[in-house]
Parts: structure tokens; C-alpha cells; sequence
């Protein structure tokens, strides 16, 4: 509970301050735009998917990358698709996901184009909504995949399929094994924090990015209890261990 | 002699497999749209009954049980629903929001120890105690972890101590890489031989597996060499 | 030279294809290649092994229905063996495509089943999909009267050994077979507060599932189909894990010399090109 | 305006309700979180008619202009019917059940298995000795490909160095995978509950 509370603390006074520190750049958030460039010269269209799952952090992160995703297509004229269902929380998300899309139509001032056909719902069924995007794909043989969001083991199927049809494949996996097998498989990888923080990143807003310096000294904090406890530990006790079992 | 529902069932699962297989070959085909709306149809169907169930039996048997504060639940409901005409969508707003932080609450509650302190704890391990094959273990986990965060720190310019531990720790990173792809691909190699085991056993299944492999492999070539598969295929 | 080049850049519909012919054909007529026994699948029998006719075990089918077909082997092979220690087994669901697996189960290990008298409301019970999300398994964990009335046939389970059970601590072991579904849920409510936990999962949520075995919140992990095999093998009931395994191993082979044609291909063709550009 | 706050305030206090208890433990706010998150999950069960609401539209649509294979779309739409026309005849046998074991089952762990493919694809690809990264990829996956596959294990004894690999390295990992995901994703938790990211409520940042 106290950590919660610090941590709490401390992105509110980092958000405040909106002091910039150094943000080291992070490959695949950069790639989004050069994707989306690429296809809009190629003239195919782009595939941004959300997951399969409820509200949870992936599924939020990957609203706050397509809402990007879908201002800089629309900019830039490109068709993004954007297809959703898959799970049995995942209902909640697709209005949502309309709603950001409709709105990135409306900001560039061409709402008569968008295309809710474009957001197809492919059933509550984890592969049958797999295999819809894949057939999406073969079909519509877009120019980028961007594949975010909590995506499980179907993920392999979205990344390996795009590569194959020739598109820019920027993914983010929400467990290690996936995120062996993608960044194998993907042109760009989004490991661990890289897509929660991925709001903040891409944010012009000083004071969004400074929220990121928060999680560096939280990996601090860890990396020095897991030294320091050790150490102790080493020595016999284990002091750290019943602190943080409290 | 087997029972014709059984056959039915496996013919028509065999050929709908093989093809979904289809999409192997590298081009959209009519065969994979076949086996890709008939799933996605089926399972939108099964999606609806077991949500309409859902509704039944947790919201409306809890009510007529005395739980009066699920109906609720069918408030909110209905008023998402409203946002079929985009006059009333603003109501759906209120529901979003509290299932956004009733959803993101449990989904951060428990991440905090299984995902934080539970990891710390863990890695914290004696480094001069136990058998040598303990020791050897404990030390490569600990320098592993270590190495591996220092990569991930993204705010600290990175330069000499932390660059070299970040190198290392990224180096580290690409060797698990290795050992958990194989480890997947052992896992995704036993789904296959699952989803293919359903097919030879019983034996009798055995000749129905091969001619629907042939059929569909036939038919893929033949449409490719005539220039219809393009043509068959939905447009997107 | 030319075949070099073909090494390394290669239609990957061929790599399909044989990876296709290899995985089927042991499948059709199996060739019974030798296996050894891990030391992890040891743990695990000796966890059912150890169970007896008062324990209580939740069971919960946590997979869809292609995840069954993987960890198929080892299901059967821990069923069957809780079956003939005659502990109290309750079968939960949570994926709607898993509701018929139960049924499936208890037929393939039919013989065992009818020997001990194992007998439906009296030894076990089924509930069916009662798992849909972490909600359901919270409230499960916490009041279990309160949630769960009637079993998968829609009869009250009033009056069966689940009268004995009113939260997590009621239950001697949690013996999750996953493909990762619920099984955060079923660490966050049932194993982080003490329950006992087996888990069987596939080798995809192998490593994802390992950190929760050092940690001791997992008293054993059986691993994939490999393990069902082993298993299988370790209680003597050979099963559909144990013909796989010529599958299994014909299909990492193929791997490994795929990788060593790919960068036999690559070096050759990196002379090349070096030698042309002299 | 308004609507905006309101929203942001509903969000936040019903993540305190399910949140809090967690940590303190009060029986009756544990009961009301229980009871709210049953509550979230009827109404989410609710918003899957306005994705069938959609599904149907985009499909009649696909009837009206006619592109190349809309046959495609009207079949779907009739297996929708068609299965829920099943489950009315009973879910445990009858048509419903032949549906479920014919057609979802079967396609489902194939599309599992399709991706034994994929990584085999991936393989051929990806495990080229480039650079050291590569050299290490592929030694430590080359190792844990002989351990894995069962018939080795009965000439040479892989097994401490494979056990090795996975439960060092990988689990390493894994953990380090877990303790980044978690930090970034309580910092992101935050930055939403301070409204700094309206967009995933719906919610015009401009607004």
C-alpha cells in the first residue's frame, strides 16, 4: 500500500514539474510514423490492433497508440483498419476504439470519411477472431502492422502472416515467451514498459514524458533492493525478505 | 460401422481445417474464406449464447435471489446500447468509465506483488550458500536480472559503467531470446500434433485426413494455376 | 553456388510443407522412438500420488479446446491417477469450449473409473463454465456458497462432498490445467493465499509459469505434452501423449537442420558476393 | 465539459472500490467490490449486442454494394442465425453440439497449431549469425532445441544444461520482463487516473 501511495506521489510531482529530462528513444514508437509514411506512399492501407482483452493496461496502452496511429493515417490519408473481439472483455473496448478513430477523422476535418466498416468485430472467440485478421491481411496486404495490445499466443499468427505479406511489423508482447518469438519475427519490438509508457512518448507535452523518469527510479529502487538484499542475504540474514513479505 | 453424426463431424472438421491450413500456401484463397467466416460466424453465434447465459444466470437468477444491486449491471448495459443513435452515446460515457476503473483496478491490484515484490523477493537468493549447482544457478539468475533492468532504464543517458551493463545486459536478454523460442516452438509443436491427433485417432479417421489434405492441396494448385484464386476471394 | 543461395533464401511455403509431412506422418504410422523422464514430472506424480480418499481437489480445465488437445496426455494421465487414490475431485471450466472436456476425459479413463466405483455427486462433481473471468474466481475463492448452486447438469450440488467447502482454505490442491486463461486469477485468490497449487500448462506458458514455481506458489508444473508423456509413462498407461513424442522429436530435428542449412546459405553466400565484389 | 469530469470521476472512484480493499481488509468494502466488478461484467456482457449491432451492419453493407465474394459475408451472417437457432434445440446434444465439435473446436486448435508454422518460418529467418546477438540467440535455442526433443534425451543427457538454460536465463528474464511491465504499467495506471490520457475513455483530449 505505501508503495502504491509513493509511486503515486512521485508521478504526480513529475507531471508537475514537467521538467524534460533525457528520454532515451525508443526504436519501435519512432517506427510508427515511418510505417505509416511508407504505406500512405505505397498506398495500402494500415492495420492497428488493440488485443483481445478488457480494460487492462496492454488494452489502454494500445488506445493510446492507436489514437495516435489513427491522427497521423488520417493526416496522411492512409486506410487504417482497425479490427477488434476476440475475448469476453473485449466488447467494452471496441466503442472506445470507434470513438478514437471517429475523432481522428473529425480533428482533420474530413468526418464524412471515416469508415466504421473498416473497425470490423470478428466474435468473442480468441482464433476466430485470429483468423479473420489474418485473412485481413492476405486480403488487404497492408503496408504496416501494428500490433499492440494484449495479445496472446495469437499474436505470432498477426506478426508472422504481416511480415509475410510484406508489411512493417511493429509489435509489443504481454508475456516473455511471446516477446522472444516476436522480436524474432518483427521488423520493430515494444518490450516490457516501452507500451504503457508509450503514451507518454509519443505525447508532445513536456510534463507526460517527465512521468517516464518515474518508472527508471522504480527499476532503481528494485535493482537496489535485489543488490542489497542479496548482500544481506549472503550474510545471513533475511531482513528484506520479511520487509517486503510485510 | 461409426455413427454418422461422428462421421459428419469429422469430415466436415478435417476439410475445414485443411482449409484453414490453406493459408500456408501464401495467397488468400476462396478455401480459406470459407473456413474463416464459417469459424468467425459460428463463434459469434456460441460469443452471443454464452453472454445472453451469462446475463441469465449471474444477472438475472442473482436478482430474483435477493441481489437487487446487480440490476445495476442491466442499467449500465442498456445504456451503452444507446449509443446506436449518436444522439443518446453520450450515456453510454458513465458506464465506460466505471467498468475502465473497476477493470484497470483489477487488473493493477495484483500486479504490484506478483509482478513487483513477489520478483524482488525471489531474486533475492544466498550467493555462498548451498551445492555448487545451486550456486551456479543463483549467481546466473542474479547477474541475469541485474544486467537485463539496466537495459531497460530509459531516462539516464547511457554511458560508460551503464553502457557497458546495458550492452551486456541486452546480449543477455538475446540468449534467454533463444532458449524461450525454442521452448514456444516446442509448445506450439505440441498444439500441432494435438490438432492433427484429433484427426488419426481412431484409426478410422486416418483415410479421411489424407483424402481431405489431397482435396484441398489439389484444389489450391489447380486455382492457382488457373488465375482464380485472386478472383474468388472476397475483397477487403 | 546456385544451391547455396537457395539455402539461404528460400521459399518458407517448402519449410511448411515439410514441417507439414514430418509432424503427420509418425502420426499415421508411429515409430516408437525411446524417451527419457524429466525430473519436474517426477514432482508432480509424487504430488497426485500423494493424495488420498479425503482430500479435496479443485480441478480447473483453464484451456480452450486446441489447448486440450496438447495437454490432453497429461490431464487423462493426472485424472486417472486421482481417480484411483479416490480423492474428491470438483471439475471447473473456464472457457466456454472447454465444457465438453470433462466428458471426454472421464471417458478415456472409463476402466479406471468403473474398477474403483468412483461414482458421480459422491466422488466427483462437475460444474462446468463457472470460471468466465477473474470476478468469478474471486467470489469462488471467497464465498463459494454463495456462488456456486448447481453443477453442469443444472442439479443442485447440495448434499455432495462441496458442501465442505466454503472458501480457499477448504481445499487440499488447486490442479490447474492452463493455457494461461484464469490461471493469474486462480495465483491471485486461491495459491497467493496458500492454497496448494499443481499446474499443467503448454510449453508456450512454460517460462511464464516458471517464476511461480521457484517461488513456491506451484508445488510441481508438468510441462506441455512432453510431461503428459512422461507422465503417462511414469503411471504406466501409455496414452495419445506417448505416440506424439516421435512427432515431437522428428519436428525439433527438422528445426535444428533448417537452422543450419540457413546459415550454411548464409555464409556461403556472404563469401560470394564478398569474392564478386574483388 | 461536464460529461468529461463526471466520467473521470466515476473511473476513479470505482477503481478505489475494487483497488482498496485489496489491501485492507474490510468485509463489507470487499463485498461492495466484488459486487461491482460483478456489476462491470453484465454490462460488458451487454456491449457485445452493439458489436453484433455492427457486425450485421458491416455485412449488410457488403450485400448492398456487392464487391467481389459478399456471398461470403451474407454465409456468415447465416451461420450466426443458424447457431443461435441451434442453441435453442439445447446445448448438450442436438446441432449445437455438432457445430461446437465440427466446426469451432477443430478450427480453433488448428489456428493454435498454424503457429508451429510460423515459428518455423521465424526460425529460418531469424537464427542467421549476423552479429553477437544472433550467435547468441541461436546457440542457447540450439541447445534447447536438441534437450526438448524427447529422443535425444535417450543417447546424451542434455537435461542439467537445458534445465539450466530455462531456469537461469529464462526465468531471468521472465522476471525482468515482469518487474519493467509493472512499473510502466502502475506510472500508466496513474497518468489515467489523473486524467492525463482522456483518449481512453472516449474523450476528446481537445474537449
Amino acid at each position: 500500500m505505501f508503495l502504491v501511495v509513493a509511486i503515486f506521489v512521485i508521478v504526480y510531482y513529475y507531471l508537475k514539474s514537467g521538467k524534460i529530462p533525457y528520454v532515451r528513444r525508443v526504436a519501435g514508437l519512432d517506427a510508427i510514423e515511418e510505417a505509416v509514411g511508407r504505406s500512405a506512399e505505397m498506398g495500402k492501407p494500415v492495420m492497428s490492433t488493440i488485443g483481445i482483452d478488457g480494460f487492462n493496461y496492454w488494452t489502454l496502452a494500445a488506445l493510446t497508440i492507436l489514437e495516435h496511429v489513427s491522427r497521423d493515417c488520417v493526416k496522411k490519408g492512409v486506410r487504417i483498419l482497425v479490427p477488434t473481439g476476440g475475448g469476453d472483455s473485449s466488447y467494452i473496448v471496441r466503442p472506445v476504439a470507434e470513438e478514437i478513430v471517429k475523432d481522428a477523422y473529425m480533428l482533420e476535418g474530413n468526418p464524412e470519411d471515416y469508415r466504421p466498416e473498416d473497425l470490423p468485430f470478428l466474435s468473442g472467440q480468441q482464433y476466430a477472431y485470429t483468423g479473420g485478421v489474418v485473412g485481413i491481411l492476405q486480403r488487404a496486404k497492408p503496408g504496416a502492422c501494428i500490433m499492440v495490445g494484449g495479445h496472446h499466443s495469437e499474436a505470432m499468427n498477426i506478426a508472422e502472416t504481416a511480415v509475410l505479406v510484406g508489411a512493417i511489423t511493429i509489435t509489443s508482447g504481454t508475456y516473455v515467451s511471446n516477446v522472444a518469438v516476436l522480436a524474432c519475427a518483427s521488423d520493430y519490438i515494444l518490450i516490457g514498459e516501452e507500451s504503457p509508457a508509450a503514451g507518454a512518448y509519443l505525447s508532445k507535452d513536456p510534463a507526460q514524458r517527465a512521468s517516464i523518469r518515474c518508472q527508471d527510479i522504480y527499476k532503481g529502487i528494485s535493482i537496489a533492493l535485489i543488490i542489497l538484499g542479496t548482500f544481506v542475504r549472503t550474510l545471513g540474514s533475511s531482513f528484506f525478505i520479511q520487509l517486503l513479505s510485510s | 460401422m461409426t455413427d454418422p453424426v461422428e462421421l459428419s463431424i469429422m469430415v466436415v472438421g478435417c476439410f475445414l481445417s485443411m482449409c484453414m491450413f490453406s493459408t500456408l500456401y501464401g495467397k488468400s484463397s476462396p478455401l480459406y474464406s470459407l473456413a474463416e467466416e464459417s469459424y468467425i460466424g459460428f463463434a459469434t453465434g456460441l460469443t452471443i449464447v454464452m453472454n445472453l447465459m451469462y446475463i441469465y444466470n449471474t444477472g438475472v437468477v442473482g436478482i430474483q435471489g435477493g441481489d437487487w444491486i446487480l440490476i445495476f449491471g442491466f442499467i449500465l448495459g442498456i445504456a451503452t446500447l444507446l449509443r446506436i443513435n449518436p444522439k443518446y452515446s453520450y450515456f453510454s460515457r458513465l458506464p465506460i468509465a466505471i467498468t475502465l476503473g473497476a477493470q484497470l483496478g483489477l487488473s493493477l491490484r495484483t500486479q504490484i506483488y506478483t509482478g513487483f515484490i513477489d520478483q524482488i523477493k525471489a531474486s533475492i537468493v544466498p550467493l555462498f550458500e548451498g551445492s555448487a549447482k545451486t550456486l551456479i544457478y543463483n549467481w546466473t539468475t542474479f547477474i541475469c536480472v541485474i544486467f537485463m533492468l539496466s537495459f531497460f532504464l530509459y531516462t539516464i543517458e547511457i554511458k560508460g559503467p551503464i553502457k557497458l551493463s546495458a550492452k551486456i545486459g541486452e546480449y543477455l536478454m538475446y540468449a534467454s531470446f533463444g532458449a524461450i523460442f525454442a521452448q514456444t516452438f516446442m509448445g506450439r509443436l505440441g498444439l500441432f500434433v494435438g490438432s492433427i491427433q484429433n484427426f488419426t485417432v481412431p484409426p478410422w479417421k486416418k483415410p479421411i485426413l489424407i483424402a481431405c489434405m489431397a482435396i484441398v492441396l489439389v484444389a489450391l494448385i489447380a486455382l492457382d494455376k488457373l488465375n482464380l484464386l485472386e478472383k474468388l476471394t472476397p475483397e477487403e | 553456388m546456385s544451391l547455396l543461395k537457395s539455402f539461404n533464401s528460400y521459399d518458407s511455403r517448402i519449410v511448411y510443407l515439410l514441417l507439414f509431412l514430418i509432424v503427420t506422418i509418425p502420426l499415421l504410422s508411429p515409430m516408437g522412438l525411446p524417451i527419457s523422464v524429466s525430473p519436474s514430472t517426477v514432482t508432480y506424480y509424487e504430488v497426485i500420488d500423494a493424495l488420498g480418499p479425503d482430500d479435496l481437489v479443485l480441478v480447473v480445465l483453464d484451456t480452450e479446446f486446441s489447448g486440450y488437445m496438447e495437454i490432453q496426455s497429461g490431464i487423462i494421465a493426472s485424472m486417472r491417477v486421482m481417480v484411483e487414490r479416490d480423492a474428491k475431485m470438483c471439475v471447473a471450466v473456464s472457457h466456454p469450449e472447454a465444457t465438453g472436456i470433462p466428458e471426454l476425459v472421464f471417458a478415456a479413463i472409463k476402466n479406471t473409473v468403473d474398477e474403483h466405483g468412483y461414482t458421480y455427486g459422491e466422488d466427483y462433481v462437475i460444474l462446468g463454465y463457472v470460471f468466465p473471468n477473474e470476478a468469478a474466481v474471486a467470489s469462488a475463492a471467497q464465498d463459494w456458497q454463495g456462488v456456486i448452486h448447481n453443477d453442469f447438469y443444472g442439479q443442485s450440488t447440495e448434499g455432495t462432498f462441496l458442501d465442505q467447502i466454503h472458501d480457499w482454505s477448504d481445499w487440499t490442491l488447486i490442479s490447474d490445467y492452463t493455457t494461461g486463461i484464469q490461471s493469474g486469477s486462480l495465483i491471485n485468490h486461491f495459491g497467493l493465499r496458500g492454497t496448494p497449487m499443481i499446474v499443467n500448462c503448454i510449453g508456450v506458458m512454460i517460462s511464464t509459469q516458471m517464476p511461480y514455481l521457484s517461488t513456491g506458489i506451484y508445488q510441481a508444473l508438468l510441462q506441455s505434452m512432453r510431461g503428459g508423456a512422461e507422465l503417462e509413462y511414469l503411471t504406466g498407461h501409455p496414452g495419445p501423449g506417448m505416440t506424439a513424442m516421435d512427432a515431437f522429436t522428428l519436428g525439433h530435428y527438422m528445426l535444428i537442420v533448417l537452422i543450419i542449412i540457413g546459415n550454411i546459405g548464409y555464409f556461403g553466400t556472404k563469401e560470394n558476393s564478398r569474392r564478386n565484389v574483388e | 465539459m461536464k460529461s468529461r469530469e463526471l466520467s473521470l470521476i466515476a473511473m476513479f472512484l470505482s477503481f478505489l472500490v475494487v483497488f482498496v480493499p485489496y489491501f485492507i481488509d474490510v468485509p463489507a468494502l470487499d463485498t461492495f467490490s466484488t459486487k461491482l466488478i460483478t456489476i462491470t461484467a453484465i454490462t460488458v456482457s451487454f456491449t457485445l449486442l452493439l458489436a453484433i449491432h455492427s457486425q450485421f451492419k458491416r455485412g449488410f453493407d457488403f450485400v448492398r454494394r456487392k464487391p467481389r465474394g459478399w456471398i461470403f459475408k451474407v454465409y456468415m451472417m447465416i451461420t450466426i442465425v443458424l447457431m443461435l437457432l441451434f442453441a435453442l434445440g439445447g446445448l448438450e446434444t442436438g446441432p449445437y453440439h455438432w457445430a461446437m465439435y465440427a466446426i469451432i473446436t477443430p478450427l480453433s486448435s488448428v489456428n493454435y497449431g498454424i503457429l508451429a508454422f510460423y515459428l518455423a518460418s521465424t526460425c529460418a529467418r531469424a537464427f542467421k549469425a549476423r552479429n553477437t546477438k544472433s550467435i547468441l540467440l541461436i546457440l542457447t535455442g540450439f541447445i534447447m532445441l536438441l534437450y526438448q526433443a524427447p529422443f535425444t534425451g535417450a543417447f546424451f543427457d542434455l537435461g542439467p544444461i537445458g534445465i539450466y538454460l530455462a531456469n537461469t536465463f529464462g526465468l531471468a528474464a521472465g522476471r525482468m520482463f515482469l518487474i519493467s511491465v509493472t512499473v510502466g504499467a502502475m506510472v500508466f495506471g496513474i497518468r489515467i487516473l489523473l486524467g492525463q490520457e482522456p483518449g481512453v475513455l472516449g474523450i476528446r483530449s481537445e474537449e
